[in-house]
């Protein structure tokens, strides 16, 4: 199967879980309080945001056209 | 603090005579700044001066008005308010916190001068862009340490003389071939830096006839200091004049380095006389070199055996050492590693002293 | 981690908690992590690094005495006022005020035990010295000559001195060394007031502080990254600045100056501070305006991020931009003028008592106005069009980094000399060194005003011969000669003082803030008991605000007629 | 010093703790945000360098990067941030042996994103002295993967600590800082990433 493909898939999926995941624990953690809290808030909400941008990537929303493999 | 209650405030006599002597003082000092502007001392010899020169006045006399009254209340206050002799040793000031108006005052006044200042400068400084260029458009490049003028339909670079007919705007665009210059015309308030591999544009139309200064304002390195050419104001017949010499007189060079430097032929390096060359080198090489070994460096490497050193076959330019590669770093000058060998024209020597100094090196060492 | 757990002192903490000072002299002297040892060290570094940089500078003016002076060399010439500069800006100034004095001072005023990070506190010293001999060290193989902004390209691989290098990597040193003293001072002044310590009940000096931690927390990584990025092209060749290849000279110019501006704020927000403490002890009466001086300082420090680009006005910039970096720069005239109106203002009324730190600080009023003013004329384009990188900019600066910084910092130094040192200095001699140093300042930087608009340039070893232009230098060069010489006699004062002065007891100027009501010098504990705050500090008519410092004096080695200061008069006496 | 502590009752210690947490916790912040602040000074540069010239990458003809394979990289550095949280979490809640699961998967994955990165560096034809482009993107992504490195190091450590019982449920600031520190390290690339794979 073509490696080109298999990174987008994975590129997807993974940003996907992670993401999904990430606001997931935003969502739990949105009581906390405390320097550390906040920040780990903020610290996920962007986590979440990276996540967005790889997949819209792996599309091929964002960022120059699908290129394979290394240059 | 609004929570203290305040005590009452009065102003002695002696606040008001302070008042009436420094406002005396400021008119004394503003009349003569008034009367002396920056003209006064610095010719105006290009259009954008007058301008400056206008906000200038406007900041010193602002600035002195400030500055005599702060200080002087300042000086007062302090010698009337000092604790006198026969004051209990525990005795205090006036507790004083704040006074709303007072404060209000010296935020607003403050405010409403910068907003003046700023409206006014954006306005000078607009004028300054739109300026009309363009009765020719001419180049300025920087050299370490020469200034290069190109003018259209000269087919050669001028060094260190920009002519200019009077009452013509100009476009200059100017750029630098190695480091960081400033051209800069004082008497003109012209200033823009020469920057590698960026072009800033200038326009100015030169004002008053005359010969004037142009300065490097951006340190470029060992002779920064000397890194300075006239900027020459003439009539359009003069200029037309001198600008034709130039089109069909010889391609002179008025030894900068580069193009000019190109152009020469390589200088004499034979026939020249050691002993000249010895009385030359004592009074001016020795500033950096000395006639030892290689290592016994000045600024400059030691030149004993320049000519005769197995161990430095080559010179700093890279290339072998002959009398005529040694006259060509005398005439050009060298970027050397912790410093600079100035050209001919930074040293004063015509060809004849180089070749003196040839002969002389030659003859140093050579047993 | 227990011995850090031990170090920490939060004033809710456990109260009665104090250690032993340490005995070994090692400890207790070299790697001492004592906020107030660390604080004398940095005096000590940074006024042997003055001394050094001041003689460089007296290089520069013997050149200058003659137009086409052979006194050295103009390779050497250039790289003693590089070194000169760059040394005075971040090897004497700015450790000075934040180092030196805010180690010393300000955790003393906020009621603490110590810094929030001792160890750190004395990590980010030990920087100091090395920064300072990677610094004067790179002289032997040939140090930076393109003054203390080096701009590319003639600082860069190709031109630069080998030595430029070492200045990178010492100024990149002082650079971590401030972040870290930053972070730690803006955690102690954050979580480490003593309790009803509200934050209009903090003494200006710390209010500076806080402004300038911020700076150097914030500000100094960005030079960092300059650095790091002209230490690449140097070493490594990677093009950043080298427009050969693709990079930006302007670039530099724009890392450089977004720190380098706020940090001419770092050099002068102290030095505020320091007034602002010295106006109302000796004029026995509240500062005028505390919560002004208080905000504008903050003001200050937040518009000083907004205005780098008004160093650039030559470069060739778009001009809208340059008018927006104009009119934002105009704008801190005002905060400005408010702190020195409320300061002219804090002496009407009062009771002045002309002690030579009173002088001084009236002196810093006077040079550092003057440098304001002249730095408006800087902050309008078109003037600054003529202006720039002129001797004007030279004098420009030094009223306002000498005649501003440098008169706080002697203000500051014989304000706390006795709470330092726990003796007097001699008040005759001081005002000699005063009165000797402010006319010689004058002669020699009012002067170079009038150079740099007749047309002289900065950073030239040799100038035009021309009668007018030889008058001014020699003037200004003599004048640099009398002003070594008031150090001299500042020097003298000092070590005397430490041999012989009279012994100063706790609160020899009836000061009202923190560190006056505790021995001099303090206990290397500083509070027995950590002070309660119950008003603000400068009220003369009211009794001393504070609570728990009732035996703080009892052991202290003073004679009793000196065990209570004017302070306690003056609270006695409005009774 | 240990006396020091332990000449005090177990509570005023936990208070002490707390108060000296606290502080460590407010110094740490400031830290990263001054190297925010040391990341941004460069992205600036980058910008400007890259502003300055008509096209990008720069010299014309340089490949582009290959943004599949770093949205995989990034998603892997992500992935290793949310297991990083649930370290932290499971540790808070007192589960030693899922916290040491979490944290063992984020030593791997934070491993594998500098793999995937050295993978990369290797297939790109700009070189780091060679060009702006190569100067912007290898100085900004190296000094990301040193600070990635220096992470994968202070987590391997925080692991061995834990494993002899260096911290306790009510004191383990260390493992804070290294979760923050890692979170860190995870936003920047998010910022990276972006800029120059994206933008």
């Amino acid at each position: 199967m073509d490696t080109s493909l298999i990174e987008h898939l994975i590129a997807i999926v993974g940003g996907v879980v992670v993401g999904g995941s990430a606001v997931v624990a935003l969502k739990n953690d949105w009581s906390a309080t405390g320097l550390d809290g906040n920040v780990t808030k903020i610290m996920l909400g962007l986590m979440a945001f990276g996540c967005l941008l790889a997949i819209l990537a792996a599309f091929g929303v964002l960022g120059n056209p699908i290129s394979k493999g290394g240059a | 603090m609004s929570t203290h209650s305040q005590p009452q405030v009065h102003l002695s006599a002696g606040f008001w005579r302070t008042t009436a002597v420094l406002t005396i003082l400021n008119l004394l000092a503003l009349w003569w700044e008034w009367t002396h502007p920056l003209s006064a001392f610095l010719p105006e010899a290009a259009r954008p001066a007058d301008e400056i020169d206008g906000l200038f006045l406007f900041m010193t006399l602002v600035g002195t008005a400030i500055f005599i009254y702060v200080v002087g209340y300042l000086v007062y206050f302090a010698i009337a308010f000092r604790a006198r002799r026969d004051d209990p040793e525990n005795a205090i000031g006036l507790q004083l916190h704040d006074a709303t108006a007072l404060e209000i005052w010296w935020t607003v006044i403050p405010t409403i001068l910068v907003i003046i200042l700023g409206v006014w400068s954006t306005m000078t400084w607009a004028r300054l862009q739109s300026q009309p260029g363009g009765a020719f458009t001419m180049e300025a490049i920087g050299h370490q340490w020469n200034f290069e003028f190109r003018y259209p339909g000269l087919n050669k670079t001028i060094w260190n003389e920009m002519h200019v007919p009077i009452d013509k705007p100009i476009t200059m665009h100017v750029s630098s071939a190695d480091v960081l210059h400033s051209f800069w015309v004082p008497e003109g308030r012209l200033k823009v830096d020469m920057v590698p591999g960026l072009i800033n544009t200038i326009r100015f139309t030169p004002t008053r006839i005359g010969t004037y200064r142009i300065i490097c304002a951006e340190y470029c390195g060992f002779s920064h200091g000397k890194m300075i050419a006239s900027y020459v104001v003439q009539s359009q017949a003069d200029f037309d004049k001198w600008y034709n010499e130039q089109k069909n007189g010889a391609p002179q060079n008025s030894g900068g380095p580069g193009a000019g430097a190109a152009a020469a032929a390589l200088p004499p390096s034979t026939g020249g006389d050691a002993a000249a060359g010895k009385a030359l080198f004592d009074t001016k090489c020795v500033a950096c070199h000395t006639t030892g070994a290689f290592d016994d460096r000045k600024v400059g490497p030691g030149l004993g055996n320049v000519l005769h050193d197995a161990a430095h076959p080559d010179l700093v330019t890279g290339k072998p050492a002959t009398p005529g590669n040694v006259a060509d770093i005398l005439k050009n000058g060298a970027q050397g590693s912790i410093g600079v060998m100035p050209n001919e024209q930074m040293n004063g020597l015509n060809d004849k002293d180089i070749a003196n100094l040839v002969a002389y090196l030659s003859s140093l060492g050579s047993k | 981690m227990s011995i850090s757990l031990a170090q920490h002192h939060h004033p809710q903490g456990i109260d009665g908690h104090i250690h032993q000072a340490p005995t070994s002299f090692v400890r207790k002297y070299v790697f001492s992590i004592d906020h107030k040892i660390i604080g004398i060290q940095y005096f000590v570094t940074t006024g042997i690094f003055m001394a050094i940089a001041g003689l460089l500078a007296e290089v520069i003016r013997t050149q200058l005495l003659s137009p086409n002076a052979q006194f050295v060399s103009p390779d050497t010439f250039n790289e003693a006022f590089s070194v000169h500069g760059s040394a005075m800006v971040w090897l004497v100034i700015i450790p000075m005020l934040t180092g030196a004095f805010g180690n010393f001072v300000m955790p003393l005023q906020i009621g603490a035990r110590d810094v929030a990070f001792p160890w750190l506190n004395m990590a980010s010293f030990w920087m100091f010295p090395p920064a300072g001999l990677l610094l004067f060290g790179s002289f032997v193989i040939g140090a930076p000559q393109a003054g203390w902004t080096e701009y590319p390209p003639i600082s860069g691989p190709q031109y630069g001195p080998p030595g430029t290098t070492m200045w990178c990597m010492a100024i990149f040193l002082v650079g971590v060394s401030s972040t870290l003293t930053g972070i730690n001072f803006l955690v102690t002044m954050y979580k480490m007031r003593a309790p009803g310590m509200t934050f209009t009940r903090m003494p200006l000096f710390v209010w500076a502080q806080m402004a300038t931690a911020i700076l150097s927390m914030i500000a100094t990584t960005a030079l960092a990254g300059a650095l790091l990025a002209l230490f690449l092209e140097r070493v490594f060749g990677i093009p950043f600045y080298d427009p050969a290849r693709g990079g930006s000279p302007i670039l530099w110019q724009h890392m450089f100056w977004f720190y380098s501006h706020p940090a001419v704020y770092i050099m002068i927000l102290p030095a505020f501070g320091i007034i602002s403490e010295i106006f109302p002890t000796f004029a026995r009466k509240p500062i005028f305006g505390y919560k002004a001086i208080a905000f504008s300082s903050m003001a200050i420090a937040l518009l000083s991020f907004m205005v780098w680009a008004h160093h650039m006005f030559t470069s060739g910039l778009s001009p809208s931009i340059e008018v927006a970096f104009m009119l934002l720069t105009m704008v801190i005239a005002v905060p400005t003028g408010i702190k020195i109106f409320s300061w002219v203002m804090t002496l009407f009324g009062g009771k002045i008592h002309f002690t030579t730190a009173m002088l001084f600080a009236i002196g810093f009023i006077i040079t550092f106005l003057c440098g304001g003013l002249t730095g408006i004329y800087l902050a309008a384009v078109p003037v600054d069009l003529h202006l720039h990188g002129t001797y004007f900019i030279v004098a420009h600066l030094h009223y306002v980094l000498f005649g501003g910084s440098v008169m706080g910092i002697f203000a500051g130094l014989y304000y706390w000399w006795p709470k330092m040192t726990g003796r007097m200095m001699n008040e005759t001699l001081g005002k000699w060194h005063f009165a000797l140093l402010f006319t010689a300042f004058n002669l020699t930087f009012m002067p170079m005003h009038f150079l740099g608009i007749m047309g002289m340039p900065r950073r030239v070893s040799f100038y035009v011969n021309d009668p007018w232009f030889i008058f001014w230098n020699e003037l200004a060069s003599i004048a640099s000669y009398a002003m070594a010489g008031s150090f001299l006699i500042f020097l003298y004062n000092a070590l005397s003082s430490l041999k012989s002065g009279a012994l100063a007891g706790p609160n020899p100027w009836g000061a009202r803030t923190l560190e006056w009501q505790i021995p001099s010098p303090p206990h290397y504990y500083n509070f027995k008991n950590i002070p309660a705050v119950y008003s603000a500090p400068y009220e003369f008519d009211k009794p001393l605000p504070y609570g728990n410092l009732q035996d703080e004096l009892d052991d202290s080695k003073v004679p009793p007629q000196l065990l209570h200061g004017h302070g306690e008069h003056a609270h006695a006496g409005a009774h | 010093m240990a006396v020091h502590v332990a000449a005090h009752g177990a509570d005023e210690v936990d208070h002490l703790y707390a108060e000296t947490a606290d502080l460590r916790l407010t110094g740490f912040v400031l830290f990263l945000i001054s190297d925010v602040v040391l990341f941004s000074s460069f992205i600036f540069a980058y910008l400007y360098l890259r502003h300055s010239v008509p096209q990008w990458p720069w010299p014309p003809g340089t490949a582009p990067l290959d943004t599949a394979f770093a949205a995989v990289n990034s998603v892997v550095l992500f992935g290793s941030g949310a297991t990083m949280h649930f370290a932290l979490e499971n540790w808070k809640h007192g589960n030693r042996s899922k916290w040491f699961g979490w944290l063992i998967a984020t030593i791997i994955l934070g491993s594998m994103f500098l793999g995937g990165q050295a993978y990369e560096y290797s297939h790109i034809q700009a070189t780091w002295g060679g060009s702006i482009f190569g100067a912007s993107f290898f100085t900004l992504t190296g000094m990301h993967g040193f600070h990635v490195f220096c992470g994968v190091i202070y987590l391997i450590i925080l692991g061995l600590q834990t494993s002899q019982n260096v911290y306790t449920r009510q004191k383990y600031f260390g493992l804070v800082a290294g979760t923050l520190y890692w979170h860190f390290v995870d936003v920047i690339w998010v910022a990276l990433f972006f800029l120059f794979y994206l933008l």
